[in-house]
């Protein structure tokens, strides 16, 4: 097929030029991609590492679990954010979002899990951004951290702390639960005003849904705890003192 | 041509009422966003906040509903006849906008608001521009939806009576629902769900029976609600 | 007590266009029922029957179809305003009336039944109860979708000269479409279709002209209805 | 409290990026009619009109949308970075908008409408807010996708050297698509209709040659333009 | 011809069977709208109201009943052997029906209604129409659903002898379902369902026994139904 | 006591019916079975085999349908009256067996199969268990299904005169099912897709007819069509 | 030719695999069913039967059991290295063994079933066959899920040690699966269940311990069986 | 929580149990599963791209390009298959089928296709796997393709052809098509008896259904074909001997 006509050629001059862009495209950005996708599906799994050590916690051994997690979380940044740090480095974080967003939202979750159970409080997005600044080569744009991805991790984690709250009045630890409460349903009522706006608005939708859910999962278990409680307040605190209410280490 | 004049005339017309309904999705949007806000405010009564505080915003919010479905009736106003062709635009916007009239009323009342105060609450006095029943019945049903949660958080909080209050409350709402032969549409399942609801609060109105609790509550413990035992 | 006294209203309310949406219905069953027939009946212009025999069964039907929107307009005559309340029960089956009629109309007239023309034919004089406009543009999508059908077996059975002439009508027929700006829903998406029957009726004048049968057909198979080839 | 003060912030965040996406829908429906009107006008060419006389619209749109897409610029060079953010709200109309430009190309020059060529008739010279390739590709796979129709109106119109030279057009640009290594997306799947559209130019070609209608055809109809058969 | 003799006659079976049908659904229709009713009228025993207040509505709608299924039984009459071509128009209604007397049947008798008790509490003796045995399950299953909810009313009302007895109940009836090799269907699903109840139930009647409540309320309330507390 | 007794009958009764229906259950598969084999067989007529060399196994496979479905009638026959209350668990396996009988009679006799010769052929003779009718008209819109494939395949086989005969016999049958009125289920949806079937066919026809192809084929070209031109 | 030769071979193999499945699935039904005798007799123990006649039934059927599970291996043995082909078909049934397996293991030793243990209880000692320790592990969660109910039972049956007994085991369990590395699956879900089966036994202890019952309890009513209260 | 009672004790050497055994399970097959998806995923994606290449026949460069396809495909053995071979080595073929099928599926998809260009035939499972035996070690059970990662394979193999026959239609290979025509009828007449009595039977049943749509796509180019060539039979051959029909090479 070696015709001489302008056309094919202009077209195969065309197809050169694809060489440095096409190509660009599908041999970089798509095996770019390819390389993103594999580095966020790694956070992805060390962060649900992360959140399964902190429900590992328990009465006793809190710092120690704490400790752990927190070195754990580290690692994921240093070993596996980093990596894909290194992967979008130059790129254009919009264009590959889809790509890396389930890892990034799985590390919000596990960092702001993290941050909760040491300091009670929300680890907010600057922080988050802040931590990950110096991964970067300083002469490229950082990796931030999107409002979209942090608030998708946060709903999420809403989910990991009725978990926790329910572990936490099965071991007795019922101010720990209410305080998890308490700020579930701050989350939940500040995300309620947040996700109508967002640009995956259906999405979020589903997840506020759940998050609802959540919610009164741990309403409902401090409402059996309460009225348990409540039943012999009046006897309680002056027969048996050091019983505290539904914890294990009584047994035995 | 007769065929090209007709199609100009449906342009006209289509267009026309291209219009008239984008500017109802933006009064409803409106609508929405309010009651959004509202909604929020009003989630503060799980935290056990008086019931003067968690009112403040939202009925502040009233005044602003009134003035959207005003603008709304404004516009329909231009179209007699057709508030059922654009009834559809906003119905899913009433629902909830009476659902948390609705609650506050009880909170506010202990009783049911009803069609014509729900129509009044709203400024809609006006015969060509109401509340419709459908879309009022299925706001109720919405309101009864977040009784347990309330009940159950009240309790949490040591109001003791709740339950008997909202359970009666409930009993006769449901009751008042069941006389009517619903269609086999998305009202009949809405209110089908309220059985959910009434069996919750019965649940909780037995854990708190059966704990003697009813009793002490009532004495003892008045904190965190404001106007209300 | 208020809120028994409401609900009370509220089930006469309901029962009442309960009842009135089953009159709708039942008379909407007969228009689909009296449309049905009148579609079986004209399917016979496929197999090349000519045109009076055809449409001797399907314009007795069109005195049926009179007396059933007369009844329809007399029930909703008794709801002012509500038209639109109702009108989804009737659409579809209004839809595919005006496509039969529309096609009857490009048969005997080679020309676009107009909107007035419609509502006419099914003695739909009054304001008050009007062909809907949208309901009409869809029927003559619906109209559309049968030409290539037509077209194709009109040529088998030697008629070839009527490609053109459908082609003609439907070119123009789109053209005028295509001056509205259709919202992105039922029409519009019914709409969108309509290229494809042209599309195919080009095809089928092409096939014709190539072979050069435009030419013979106009001379001796005028009618192009001689029965069954 | 600072989470409340963050995510005042984030709302803020959004509302503002929810603006603008406002405004960049505004503009891209106002793409999507301008294409619109630039295809209504286009479509002229399947009956034949001469190409002057269907052009003289279609260019002046062309200057709407060098407007357009300037705006677009505009609003996104506020938010630099983020041109991919919201890309996906003015795809489908620049996809649109691309096959248009590469038809009228090819009808005036019978040459593919190269990317840059694209951008330069599109006033998109600046880097920051370019053509994205994939969606110049996918233009490209929708102007194939009426060249088939093109084909048979301009043969049923005696145009009959037409076939011969889109067939090598598009030959041409199958095998240059080819020579990409394209992913398994919606491009790819585009990609694959192109091949019935090359059969179906084929088809016609065939036609045309085997009744040795080229010869005649170049010399009496060269313009192909006399109007409708 | 043979063909059309033929469509001629099954158009008459169609027919047949359809009219057959229509009258079906309509009988099945009313007795769904008399268990409505039925229905309604036992939920006020979850308020405390005394079983003969209770029951006098409930038992005059099972003439009603009685009176359905003799028109049903007629009708079936007509088509022997065809009984269970036709039972899943009436099927879901009869359990409804089932369950509804049998709980009324507990509460008199603190015993299961037996199956040939409802068909003959249904006027059902002829052999050609009988109470259908998954349907008597499956109403038996529907009924034990309701009984956790009954049990905690009870037992806030202050009859705390309740759940022992309805727990005794529950069991054996369990038990008895549990000798069927149920086949992996409808049924099946419902009666797993049942052991939710059971357990329930369990949990109540430990509630009232691990506070010694069973003494005191054998003494003090032994109707449980005085009013809503 | 009783509760027991009842109990046990019922499972005396259920294991009854359950193993009746794995035995049903057996039948059935054997008939999907063979079905299939007559199936893969009968698409050998796709390859332009002749039809005796097609027809042998498929004939042999009809005494196996026919001693199959002699053993469903003797297990019905235990249970009188009931057959409609098994007859799910071999309704589909009917319909293909009877699409495929239809479609071989068809091409043995260019007739369509009557429901009494589809009784006959599959040795159901007796009134207690027949072909239920919505079955065999549910089989005759499958085996409409298969026709465009056929008419195509015959075609490029140089069989130019199948798609008239097929377009003539689906034609009549197509009018005969339109005389039926049929309720808006399975069958119904099945019949709305013969139209489609219809369409095809004709668009062959034309194919076939425009290209004057009809004329040549009968006397040129039999190749492939052992006893049908 | 070859094509066909390798078609029929596959067909032979596939019936092959699909009668051995046939075999399985008939051993998995009877191990189903005679699991489900094994819970129905286990079930008493909810009605505080004594041990030993509860056990007697259900000893007998692990005897029955063994010779299933042996019957299984002995197929499996026919296709070396085929056991996770075939182990969906019997999986869920092995977990309910298991489950009740470990239930009365713990009834009787208070400690938990181990998984060498439970592989000898049901005879299979070799290599080949064993239990798979996924299933063990769920047939352990599928027990914890019952252990709430039998507190309940117990406790209101007088025997007021048990909670405390099965708190310590339950928290002992959950803390040892903690220890795996679950992955995010069916057994993990399962797992997660297992906190609230333990935050009920807890409740229950704690309703017990409060009032004191615990010291009353173990002297007087050590067995806890005095038939139903 | 050191206590000394002996289920507690009796638990953790069941533990430490599970570290031959769970930890066995968690760790090596749970790890051994995820690099087996991920070597199968490169299968697939190697696969998919000889695939790929087979498309890119035409009238004139058949040899060359099938050339080209069978060195790839002796590439996705020789790289990604050994690859995937050496995870399975020594474990339970049937119980990691999952992960591994998809990419095994695709490598038949792939070596059908280039074998039948070639040949015209149906390469068969024997072949395949006699041609992957030399990859094991000697030592331990060869990987074999199953039955039914095979038939499952050749039910994609029908979809292939179909493009293949449009394309070999547009291009004028006119006897080639109908050559993948009487192959493509005859897999789905065969298939048809088997696929009720696979293991996965209802994915097979789908994939029947777009097998048959494959299949009339096919005979309906066919078909159109033949009417048009047919039209003018009785010319052809005498003034326009070297007119192939529908063929693109006589342009200009
Ligand atoms: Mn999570
Ligand atoms: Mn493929």
């Amino acid at each position: 097929d070696s015709d001489p006509n302008p056309m094919r050629n202009a077209f195969s001059k065309y197809a050169s030029y694809l060489n440095d862009l096409v190509l660009f495209l599908s041999v970089l950005v798509n095996e770019k991609r390819e390389r993103v996708v594999k580095a966020s599906r790694d956070v992805t799994m060390n962060s649900k590492k992360v959140i399964f050590q902190v429900h590992r916690i328990s009465k006793n051994n809190k710092e120690e679990v704490l400790e752990k997690a927190e070195k754990d979380l580290a690692a994921v940044v240093d070993q596996y954010i980093s990596r894909l740090v290194k992967e979008l480095q130059g790129t254009d974080f919009w264009k590959l979002r889809r790509a890396y967003s389930p890892g990034v939202q799985e590390y919000v979750e596990a960092a702001t899990l993290c941050n909760f159970c040491k300091t009670g409080a929300l680890l907010n997005l600057d922080q988050i951004n802040a931590s990950l600044r110096p991964l970067s080569d300083p002469s490229v744009e950082p990796l931030q951290i999107n409002v979209l991805d942090y608030l998708l991790g946060l709903a999420d984690l809403t989910g990991e702390l009725m978990r926790l709250a329910i572990g936490r009045i099965s071991d007795g630890e019922l101010e720990f639960a209410q305080k998890i409460c308490s700020f579930v349903r701050e989350i939940h009522r500040e995300l309620m005003l947040i996700a109508p706006k967002m640009d995956d608005a259906s999405d979020m939708k589903t997840k506020m849904d759940v998050m609802l859910q959540s919610v009164m999962k741990i309403e409902n278990a401090c409402f059996s705890v309460h009225v348990r409680g409540s039943e012999y307040i009046p006897f309680l605190g002056s027969e048996d003192t050091n019983f505290s209410l539904l914890g294990v280490p009584e047994i035995e | 041509r007769s065929l090209e004049k007709q199609f100009q005339e449906f342009r006209h017309q289509l267009d026309d009422s291209g219009s008239l309904r984008e500017r109802i999705r933006s009064v409803a949007a409106d609508i929405e966003s309010a009651a959004r806000v509202m909604h929020s405010s009003l989630l503060l009564i799980h935290q056990s906040r008086s019931i003067p505080e968690v009112f403040k915003k939202a009925k502040a919010l009233i005044g602003v509903l009134i003035e959207l479905y005003g603008k709304l009736a404004e516009i329909m106003g231009e179209r007699p006849g057709q508030y059922y062709r654009y009834h559809g635009d906003w119905r899913s916007e009433t629902q909830t906008v009476v659902s948390l009239l609705a609650f506050m009323h009880w909170l506010e009342t202990e009783s049911l608001l009803l069609h014509a105060e729900a129509e009044e609450k709203l400024g809609l006095k006006s015969l060509e521009f109401g509340l419709d029943i459908e879309d009022y019945l299925v706001g109720i049903c919405f309101m009864s939806n977040d009784l347990p949660r309330y009940v159950v958080n009240q309790v949490t909080a040591g109001n003791y009576d709740c339950p008997r209050k909202v359970l009666k409350f409930l009993t006769d709402v449901h009751a008042a629902f069941r006389m009517l032969n619903l269609r086999n549409d998305f009202l009949r399942k809405k209110f089908d769900g309220m059985k959910y609801d009434l069996r919750r609060v019965e649940e909780v109105h037995y854990d708190v029976k059966i704990r003697g609790l009813t009793m002490k509550g009532n004495s003892t413990e008045k904190q965190g609600n404001g106007g209300r035992s």
